[in-house]
């Protein structure tokens, strides 16, 4: 803005407090607070909710549900499709409305990262189509997106040969650290978004940006997979929860008739 | 949304109708009352202000960006407002991703009425520099669940949020034009609160806050928005069926009753981050 | 525009003169000066033109006619479509040509304001489209497009159940006034626009912005409903006329035979 | 319009061609004769010119707006013209609304480079501070019927509507840049006026401001606009078919005949406003 | 750009040398070097690239295939569709990548100088694509657009009645002169665009902008056709070039089996 | 893009996988080896800098552009750089006219982010006034025959067009900000030289620049960005397939080998203008 100038607080000099913990107090393996709830929406078919650190984020699914125009459809398999947005206030800085090229990009690599886990051959010519709105960033959406995304999927009973569970990795001031907040991951060295397929133990999502050397990357990808499997537990013990809360609705329904 | 009224059918509506004529509604509510209303005030840390409001099963949520721009040249001696609707894919498989449409604009633009004309936010105190650089306040409302009834959602979501927002203070050096943003933040000015109700017109007979079935079946839709001085301050008819003298009473009359408890609970919700009543 | 002055002619401090009248000369339930035509293009199936005060409008109809694409056609009913579209050069500033977002919503309000008039059940599957075209914008547009998109519909011989009319009331200088022309809507403290169908005496069109007692609404209702039956009065004579013109013209060719 | 050619029969075709191998048109015109030209100056008073102009069937409104802004960087010197032109739906079942497409964009450079490569309007005289702030001119077309011949229609009205327009007298402080508009309107600086003469060619038969029939039919379109001197300041050859040198000799020769009526009309119609002949 | 100011040589004194030659050397008739190429392209049906002065330029062809949608397609014959687009860097000042209103026009134009030479007939229902892509602009782009795509469609097997050659004429310091270049384009006071089909001797693509007299009109033309019927022996000498290379090729390939 | 690996014949896919699992490759390459490349540096004389990479049959011209402009106003202190690709219909059957799409933002994203994360330009050295004027480079990229692995032929042109691209000399004025273009001409700050390498992983094998026919059956894609230094400046996964932990070692280690030869070609192919080894 021209002729406007922010005085904002200084960023502190160092990414790691005195006591060698991270500013936000956790080590160098330890994820932010996570937050998960399934079956926030009324009218997708299955939906989450993620608070990842201070991300929020919810994601829906249709489907399978057929195609319109049909002419898109596959004739053998389903046609995963995926939307990544941000709100316009989930940013520093009012984000515009319309989509920009990382959210086409995110868009594109968040399905790439589901579909693997989805039976899409089950579904010949319908769609199963994934939305992610990200109404505040912090850091690491796409892979909280990728966590949502997987819950709505299960919640909408779509059937998969997996979950999938995202988490990025970085480099803060040399040292390999899981799941980097806001601010690390502006003053880091690089940021490795991943996601995996846990119980298959195969990566469906990796990206990097900044400057790892190969043996930082390989110890990378060793944290990231230890942290997804973290994360994955917190989405099975709350999709368990789900059912059996589903299950325990339908026996008083039946009760009461 | 075109057909959607024409795939209900036609015995939704005669069930809706028939309770209507005995003073009943589907869910059970009097003809003027409204649904739950909840409200999280600023869920949303990086907007100035936010608020998420869950009416019956719609869900919202709105946020404020305020920025430092030039203003309208029709205007130089008032901060510039902007209402933006998302009726997002999330919240209905009704919605389509791409450049807002009709349904869209209307609500933003509704919402965005009632704010201007109730003078909620107080335009002339948000200039810096006369002509040259005032405050600009984006309001953006995101649907999240579609259960009918987004315009009140919407009102109250966006009040609350301006209500709530915070912003830094600046400093305005008049000599350079230079503007300093400080590290103290301030509340916006805020004139009024406007309230917004919303009728479907359904065989006839006038309901409040209409859920998404009553909707789908509505001939037409009337939302007034209402200013604490018990003033209209906006009306929108909607909907391809027609309206009466003695409909617009009706509307006027409820809304007299039901209007200042939607407002007394905004400003119980921003009491304290306002500090006053 | 950045460092350009404009020197306008001061407003006149009041928008009523000595005498008490409007500064047109009006009286507070008086209307501007209304000029109608029936019929004005070829290839459109019915048009209008209509001038309301400085409005400069022209009103398109075409069908019922089949819809292109097929899916969106409704199974029981006709497809109304509108768009109200401005020139650049109707107003003050040129506008851009692309629609903007009152464009948008005034099409919307248009259309439901012109729908229940018509008896859409008679052609299912098919569309029946309107277009109105500001050439010159004056206070009211949306309520004299109204008018003139109602004469077209009739002129293409679409079968309605009654006309619609449109007509705005506002307020100036605390006093309810029909019919407020540009200076009075822009310095004036509200504006209602409405149409009527005047047979039936149905409200088709409600809208307000401004600030009304509840009052102030009531009264501003009447007198617009009372502007509006002075236009459609006006609108019967130029459609009496435009078919006893259309009578004649037949009769003279079947002379000619 | 894809397909337009297609649909209309070849009954339609042979009937044009066969009369036309005679010497005569479908509305009894004379080959090389203009339809009725009607023209009203000024119907639009918000615009600074504007102009409506009846051609046969086809009638077109032009307005010019006038505004002041930054010239463009590689003529520093010169104000700004743009020509836009409008193919609404009101003015055929074959137009479409949305963004300009081809034919669109065709007809507003055709009648943008008739009037920029005549000097119709003197841009050197539109500059208030060099490479700085210059009048920009907007000349917007509007169709509002179409029978054929958009080209010379949309010519005459866009001429008129610059001879017609009456812009606010500026003063321009060079010390500050500043710039005052005045309440005095003076005229567009005016130094030639281009006429177009448009023609269809069928089955090798060439014919001047051909109707919407002639042109469904047409092989080729050829477009000269010519200056008030007698030379050629644009041509646009259009349409698939191929056209001849000869064909040329003729649209030469005819526009020497039927160019400078048309352009007395135009002169006749502004010589009020603009005082002179 | 605000504030920057642009020092660039200045543009010499005359378009013409002492001795009355061009700038380049060249005389009012004579043409600026030009190479051509044909089948230059892996994957489409046709291809070829032209070099006219600096002017560097990608044609390519599809078809006659099948069209989608559908409903575009005619029922007598294929659709011949064009699509002219400038690189970013082809111009002096970086160009959007999204198409302007220019290439909108010169798109049609090409389409129209080129589909007199195709038998569309033949293919009812198909689509016949041509898509340019000015690599570099040196005046006389949509000329030598047309010289490449007419070989592009040659070399896609596209049955034509006869190929079809562009050159532009144009007039500078008053005379009139043949193929002008970039500066001459700038400095001259006209230039006539114009396409030929050789052997048939008819014009297929005629357009002016500048002043021209009658006779200089002529003159020019006159000139045109010559420059492209000397353009034309190129086109022929490349295309037969192609052909034997061709045929030996699959003579080499017969004989190896 | 969609629909592409269904239309391919499964009969295609099990050719390609059956020579793969005896480590043989539909052109007889090794699994690790490049395609021939042929660049040509600087093609286009209009362009700052210019490149066009044959790779197999996949051809591909990057252009320069540099302009002045603000700087990002959360970067003042760094020039600004920013990469587009165009997939022209040109190129292949499957790539449409119209806005980017999926593949072809990817394409230039990942070209971006190995540019940008390896520091290729030192954009701190394009700043001209800090926070108010800086350089602005824009790298376009034209793809014109696709036979697979755009991104590897991409890179190499973004990479030899920036190295080889020169730029006017300017002249900044501190005290009035004015700033003037020399005619002299100067090379753009190049501090390394990313390269990238891409894989397609076929029924569990990984092969390094995949043709079309590759491509179309192909899993998943990885394309790894080294720097100069052997670091890894970017990863891309692609495609529905998964990766393992085992591939990355793969990848790692034939990027070790294979990535300096296509640098010492970059390298050697700039010397001359660059005047540097």
């Amino acid at each position: 803005m021209n002729n406007v100038t922010l005085v904002r607080k200084e960023p502190s000099e160092s990414l790691f407090r005195e006591d060698g913990l991270r500013l936000d107090g956790r080590g160098l393996d330890e994820l932010r607070p996570i937050r998960m709830e399934v079956g926030v929406l009324n009218n997708a078919d299955g939906s989450a909710y993620v608070e990842h650190g201070k991300n929020k984020i919810v994601a829906a699914v249709y489907g399978p549900r057929e195609l319109h125009p049909k002419h898109l459809a596959l004739p053998d398999k389903a046609l995963v499709r995926c939307e990544y947005r941000m709100a316009t206030f989930s940013v520093e800085e009012r984000k515009s409305p319309a989509p920009g090229r990382r959210e086409v990009e995110l868009s594109k690599v968040i399905r790439e990262s589901l579909e693997p886990a989805i039976f899409v051959y089950k579904y010949p010519r319908a769609t199963i189509d994934v939305f992610v709105q990200i109404l505040q960033a912090d850091g690491g959406t796409r892979c909280a997106s990728i966590t949502a995304a997987a819950l709505a999927l299960a919640d909408a009973g779509v059937p998969m040969r997996d979950l999938v569970v995202g988490c990025a990795v970085g480099k803060i001031e040399g040292k390999v650290a899981v799941d980097l907040s806001d601010v690390e991951d502006k003053l880091g060295e690089g940021d490795i978004p991943m996601a995996l397929m846990p119980t298959k133990k195969v990566i469906t999502l990796l990206q990097s940006d900044g400057d790892f050397t190969p043996e930082e990357f390989k110890q990378a990808l060793e944290m990231g997979i230890a942290a997804c499997e973290k994360i994955y537990e917190m989405q099975r013990d709350i999709l368990i929860e789900r059912y059996s809360k589903v299950r325990e609705e339908v026996a008083e329904e039946q009760e009461e008739e | 949304m075109v057909g959607l009224s024409e795939v209900t059918s036609a015995i939704e509506r005669e069930h809706i109708s028939s309770l209507l004529v005995h003073g009943k509604r589907i869910d059970d509510r009097g003809l003027f009352e409204f649904r739950n209303i909840e409200v999280e005030v600023s869920p949303i840390e990086k907007a100035e202000g936010s608020a998420q409001v869950v009416l019956g099963g719609t869900k919202v949520v709105a946020g404020v960006k305020v920025d430092v721009g030039p203003p309208f040249s029709d205007t130089p001696n008032k901060g510039v407002l902007t209402c933006n609707a998302e009726l997002t894919p999330i919240a209905s498989p009704f919605f389509e991703s791409g450049p807002p449409d009709e349904q869209t604009v209307e609500l933003a633009r509704v919402v965005d009425r009632g704010i201007r004309e109730s003078k909620a936010v107080d335009l002339e105190k948000l200039v810096l520099i006369p002509g040259e650089k005032v405050r600009v306040c984006f309001v953006d409302v995101y649907v999240l669940d579609y259960d009918g009834n987004l315009f009140d959602a919407s009102e109250i979501a966006a009040s609350v949020a301006l209500m709530a927002a915070k912003v830094p203070e600046v400093e305005v050096n008049e000599d350079t034009g230079e503007i300093t943003v400080l590290d103290k933040k301030q509340l916006l000015p805020i004139s009024n609160i406007p309230v917004s109700a919303t009728f479907a017109k359904i065989d006839g007979v006038l309901v409040l806050d209409p859920c998404l079935k009553e909707e789908r079946v509505q001939d037409a839709r009337i939302t007034m928005t209402s200013t604490q001085e018990g003033n209209i301050c906006a009306f929108q008819k909607g909907g391809i069926g027609t309206i009466t003298l003695e409909d617009v009473d009706t509307v006027i009359e409820v809304v007299k009753e039901k209007a200042e408890p939607v407002r007394d609970l905004i400003r119980e919700l921003t009491k304290e981050v306002r500090g006053e009543i």
